[in-house]
């Protein structure tokens, strides 16, 4: 039987060959961060380490790749909802909105305002339980586990409500072009969404105490991985990244779609540009995410259908879709989260392209904040800037 | 059956036979799992570790260090390139070390059955002890997925680490199928100092 | 193909009915700032806060540089592979932070043995998504250094699977094996 | 020749056993109660035991030679050492004229042990996290000792059955305003010296992924958690006997320790980690002022 382990002879000539520490020259030494590391989700970055300094970081992505927009060309239109929602794992309902809006203007349907409506909550649910989760990587990160654990556990609340709207925890496959795929289960499920509001409003201030206000915290992030304006727009940073350098750009004000035109909601904007500001700025959008959920809830679903009616829809598996093409997106928690379709008049799309923000933030963006940064500072940039390796190798 | 145990017990830890249930006892309710997020089911990891959920009530606790870990979780998906990472990782586990597969996807491919860069079977490169299916699997499922191991870890079945070195040249076989002769000389020397 | 033609129909009605509508808007006067600078391309407006430029693959480099002064943001480059015409088309996604709005740059280039000039020096992310293309693509960006297997391993990316003609159930078959077919109940469709 | 008293070998053997099965269950303890303020259920309380049991039941398939297998030794080896040099409940099996010095730089001479071994394993994470882990030990030398040196100037000895003996009749340290300074920061130290955050610095698992313990498993790791176990014994029965006037019996000791464990367990579970750099700074700045003004106060 052959052995599993390492041969010693294999170690000796390591050994000899003092291939330890990876030397490149006297003082560095090469670190693979990742991708079986807490901090990094199946995402792997090469550093050259010399002494406690990052001198150089290159990014490996690619570990989560399914090769998403081919298989959507293999797809029907109505199939791809249950496929491409699975880009996005925290916020799964964003892909399914890009992708039902784009789908949406190039045929030009009119969206029922109640489907509207409905989608428009389900987007600020996924945003908050997005948050929860982004509380907790961050905790991680910086060695609180106390916040975290709390975070998740009001998540729940939120993943209880998606299981009675769209019958999924995490994949919900609910939004889908034209409409929404169920009705909101009744009046007892907005009672319970605005209590969880409520509550969640009211623990807000602990995780003040407790992480945003915290002497560490602050130690920790402030003046980590800083970045301008003029670079974050360069390299095309978008979402709670660009506010903390000053820009304040969110496609909810600038590009609206569904109901923010009408919703009464600030873009928290900060200048420093550090970790410390790339957190206050999710601190207080996750104030504003709780406001907009409190007015939408005010305002009432509309009556009306939840879905467009069009005689068409009956064969959903040969449901052709006209020439066209649409970009669409939405302001994620990560980002401006967009996805381009092609459609060249058949049932399959021609060509489907998500932008993940992570694409910008993850890989150029990364390896130029990385340069210089301490080895303690590397999750902790790498979760302010929120990377969500899927976005990046789809 | 009975047989199967004592081949189990005396290829284990001859000198601490006397000792076994003891172990068995132990290993069942302190399963230490791999911290690899190997693909989406990691997001239902935390919830599995929090308030809702808590399965450090059985003992079972994330350890980031591969060595000390006693259940492997893959969970979702498997690309060939963090394939190989998995069966490094894998084989750096110290015996007995216990696989579990989470969702439909390392099962026959799940969604991406057509997909080019997705591990179809992946029990043709690494031996598992137990599958849940679904996409994703409900927490409870997962909980009741490992329940299923601890009650297979009790009764000496969940040998997966055992057919591996049994089988060895066939897992082998398979992994070099797919990603050619010499791949671990060549790329694993670089991940690892002592490879 | 007709989808190419489609913007072409309506630009030849909007050059005509078009013309004084321009200015009133925030987007017409977008355009007609940047069709100033760039005469050689061609612009058009698809609706509220989404223009449309096309440009010759050969100054799509000029175009770009022009455009970055209005367009702050390179939101991505996304390539459609027109397989039946030979050409890949690159649609050079730009976002106005200024103007909010968002611009389509087109450009065609043959299939065969297709480069394009790198914009890393204008927006340092076209990086990223310059190996993406190139990776999934095949086409090859002049003066972008990290061209390469990026997101593949180099197996895959040898065959550069987004392109139309890769044959991917058949790929799928040869790597993984052929015992894993989704066919109905009587083996005649494929089931997704 | 002397002959050997073997009611002293059996005490030993009681006391060895007694402090390392308590050990196992403070851990259970801090991971109970780390689980109750994040509004978990928690592990039992003998987890650890068994944590320990089934690394001790694994096959071990990798070594890195003798410093390798050495380290962990060493360690507990110097653990316990520490452990019979403090009075517990009238027992005390090595006194000296100082052994509060013997006692204070016994129980740092584990973290060498551990070091050695994992230096030798040749993983850089855990080469990074040795140089994390003698950093902090040189940082918090300096309030460490101004603590112990504001102790012992109080009282006036280094012999700790002397100062348990003092506190019985003088009242606790704590009681003292000077010492409660001392007790500050010893307070302070000792959540680095426990490997509890802000200064989990060395184990860090989202940065260096536990560093030195990185490459040990098995049993190793089993011997690390013995080891572990025993100096969380002998480090909280330190704290006790120095500033909560010691004890007369192992149920009050018992019950010194825990608060003295809780303390800890609270800190940790609201405070992020330190990065070395600022730990460094840290120590050197307010524990150190602090320790000076103890030290001045008490002379």
């Amino acid at each position: 039987m052959e052995k599993v382990e390492v041969p010693r002879e294999l170690r000796e000539e390591a050994r000899k060959h003092d291939m330890y520490l990876h030397p490149i020259d006297k003082d560095t030494y090469e670190l693979f961060f990742g991708p079986q590391h807490m901090a990094t989700e199946n995402f792997s970055i090469i550093l050259k380490m010399d002494g406690n300094r990052v001198e150089k970081a290159i990014v490996n992505p690619g570990f989560l790749h399914r090769g998403f927009e081919k298989l959507a060309e293999q797809r029907p239109y109505f199939t791809n909802i249950a496929l491409l929602l699975r880009i996005c794992v925290p916020e799964s309902d964003v892909p399914e909105n890009i992708y039902s809006m784009a789908v949406d203007e190039i045929i030009g349907w009119e969206v029922p305002e109640r489907a509207i409506w409905i989608r428009n909550v389900v987007l600020e649910m996924a945003r908050l339980s997005a948050w929860m989760f982004w509380i907790m990587g961050f905790g991680n990160e910086i060695g609180l586990y106390t916040p975290g654990q709390w975070a998740v556990a009001y998540r729940e609340r939120f993943l209880r409500l998606f299981e009675e709207l769209t019958g999924g925890r995490v994949y919900h496959i609910y939004t889908v072009p034209g409409g929404v795929r169920r009705d909101i289960p009744g009046d007892h499920w907005l009672r319970q969404l605005r209590d969880t509001v409520e509550y969640l409003k009211s623990k807000l201030k602990d995780f003040d105490e407790i992480l945003f206000d915290n002497y560490i915290t602050f130690e920790r992030t402030e003046g980590v991985g800083v970045m301008d304006r003029k670079f974050a727009l360069k390299h095309a940073v978008t979402g709670p990244n660009l506010r903390a350098t000053g820009v304040p750009y969110d496609v909810r004000k600038d590009d609206p779609y569904y109901l923010y035109d009408q919703l009464d909601f600030e873009i928290p904007v900060l200048k420093e540009g550090d970790s410390l500001a790339r957190v206050l700025v999710r601190r207080y959008e996750i104030e504003q995410d709780l406001y907009i959920l409190e007015q939408l809830l005010d305002m009432g679903p509309p009556s009306g259908p939840y879905m467009v009616k069009d005689p068409k829809l009956k064969n959903l598996p040969r449901f052709k879709v006209p020439k066209g093409d649409a970009y669409a997106h939405v302001e994620s928690t990560k980002g401006d989260f967009g996805a381009y379709v092609v459609s060249d008049g058949t049932h399959k799309p021609y060509r489907v392209h998500v932008r993940g923000p992570s694409q910008s933030h993850g890989v150029t963006v990364l390896e130029e904040l990385l340069r210089g940064a301490r080895l303690a500072d590397v999750p902790v940039i790498l979760k302010t800037l929120d990377n969500c390796p899927p976005d990046i190798d789809r | 059956m009975s047989e199967r145990n004592d081949d189990f017990i005396t290829y284990e830890l001859q000198e601490f036979k006397l000792f076994e249930p003891l172990f068995r006892w132990a290993r069942k309710k302190s399963l230490w799992i791999v911290a690899f997020c190997t693909g989406c089911g990691g997001i239902e990891m935390p919830p599995l570790a929090t308030a809702r959920y808590d399965f450090e009530r059985f003992g079972i606790m994330p350890n980031p260090a591969p060595r000390m870990g006693d259940l492997f979780l893959i969970t979702g998906y498997v690309t060939p390139k963090t394939l190989k990472r998995i069966i490094i990782t894998y084989e750096m586990m110290q015996d007995p070390k216990y696989v579990m597969i989470h969702g439909s996807c390392p099962i026959n491919g799940g969604v991406y059955w057509d997909s080019y860069n997705v591990v179809k079977q992946f029990d043709k490169y690494l031996p598992v002890d137990v599958a849940i299916a679904g996409c994703m699997p409900r927490p409870e499922a997962v909980m009741d997925g490992i329940m299923e191991i601890m009650r297979k870890i009790e009764s000496g079945k969940a040998d997966g680490w055992k057919r591996y070195r049994d089988n060895y040249e066939w897992y082998k076989k398979n992994q070099d199928e797919l990603f050619g002769e010499g791949w671990r000389e060549k790329e694993g020397k670089r991940w690892l100092a002592w490879i | 193909m007709d989808m190419n033609e489609k913007p072409k129909v309506e630009e030849k009605a909007e050059e005509v009915a078009e013309a004084p509508r321009l200015p009133n808007t925030k987007e017409g006067r977008l355009v007609k700032a940047i069709l100033e600078k760039a005469p050689y391309a061609e612009g058009s407006i698809r609706r509220e806060r989404r223009v449309e430029f096309k440009v010759p693959a050969d100054r799509i480099h000029e175009f770009l540089e022009v455009a970055s002064e209005k367009f702050e943001i390179l939101i991505q480059i996304t390539t459609v592979d027109w397989l039946k015409e030979g050409e890949f088309e690159l649609v050079y996604q730009l976002w106005s932070v200024s103007e909010s709005v968002h611009a389509f740059v087109r450009t065609r280039i043959p299939r065969e043995n297709a480069e394009m000039p790198t914009v890393m020096d204008i927006w340092p992310v076209a990086e990223t998504y310059e190996r993406e293309a190139h990776e999934f693509f095949g086409i090859i960006f002049k003066g972008n250094p990290r061209l390469g297997p990026f997101i593949l391993e180099p197996r895959e990316y040898e065959k550069h699977p987004f392109r139309k003609d890769f044959n991917m159930i058949g790929y799928v078959k040869m790597i993984y094996g052929e015992d894993f077919d989704r066919y109905d109940e009587s083996k005649t469709n494929y089931v997704i | 020749m002397i002959g050997i008293d073997w009611k002293i070998v059996l005490e030993v053997i009681g006391m060895l056993i007694y402090a390392t099965f308590m050990g196992f269950i403070f851990m259970g303890i801090e991971r109970k109660a780390m689980a109750r303020i994040q509004r978990r259920v928690g592990p039992p309380l003998y987890q650890p035991i068994l944590d320990t049991l089934k690394l001790l039941g694994k096959k071990e398939s990798v070594s890195h030679g003798l410093i390798y297998d050495f380290g962990p030794v060493f360690a507990l080896g110097a653990t316990i050492t520490a452990l019979l040099f403090i009075p517990i409940a009238n027992f005390q099996l090595f006194s000296s004229n100082a052994d509060l010095i013997v006692v204070a730089y016994l129980l740092e001479v584990p973290m060498l042990g551990i070091m050695l071994g994992a230096m030798s394993s040749g993983n850089p994470y855990s080469a990074v996290g040795v140089q994390r882990g003698l950093l902090t030990m040189v940082a918090m030398q300096l309030p460490y000792g101004l603590a112990l040196i504001a102790i012992v100037q109080h009282w006036g000895s280094f012999k700790l059955s002397e100062i348990v003996a003092l506190q019985s009749v003088h009242g606790w340290s704590i009681t003292v305003p000077a010492l409660l300074l001392a007790f500050i920061v010893f307070d302070i130290v000792f959540q680095a010296m426990l490997g509890l955050e802000p200064f989990d610095i060395i184990t860090a698992p989202a940065e260096i992924s536990m560093g030195p313990m990185l490459e040990y498993g098995g049993k190793h790791a089993a011997l690390l958690f013995t080891q572990h176990a025993v100096q969380l014994f002998a480090e909280t029965a330190f704290f006790a006997v120095l500033f909560l006037g010691g004890a007369s019996n192992l149920i009050e000791l018992l019950i010194k320790q825990i608060a003295v464990l809780f303390i800890a367990i609270f800190v940790a579970s609201i405070y992020p980690r330190f990065t070395i750099d600022q730990a460094a700074k840290f120590f050197w700045k307010w524990p150190t002022i602090i320790g000076i003004i103890a030290v001045l106060l008490t002379v």
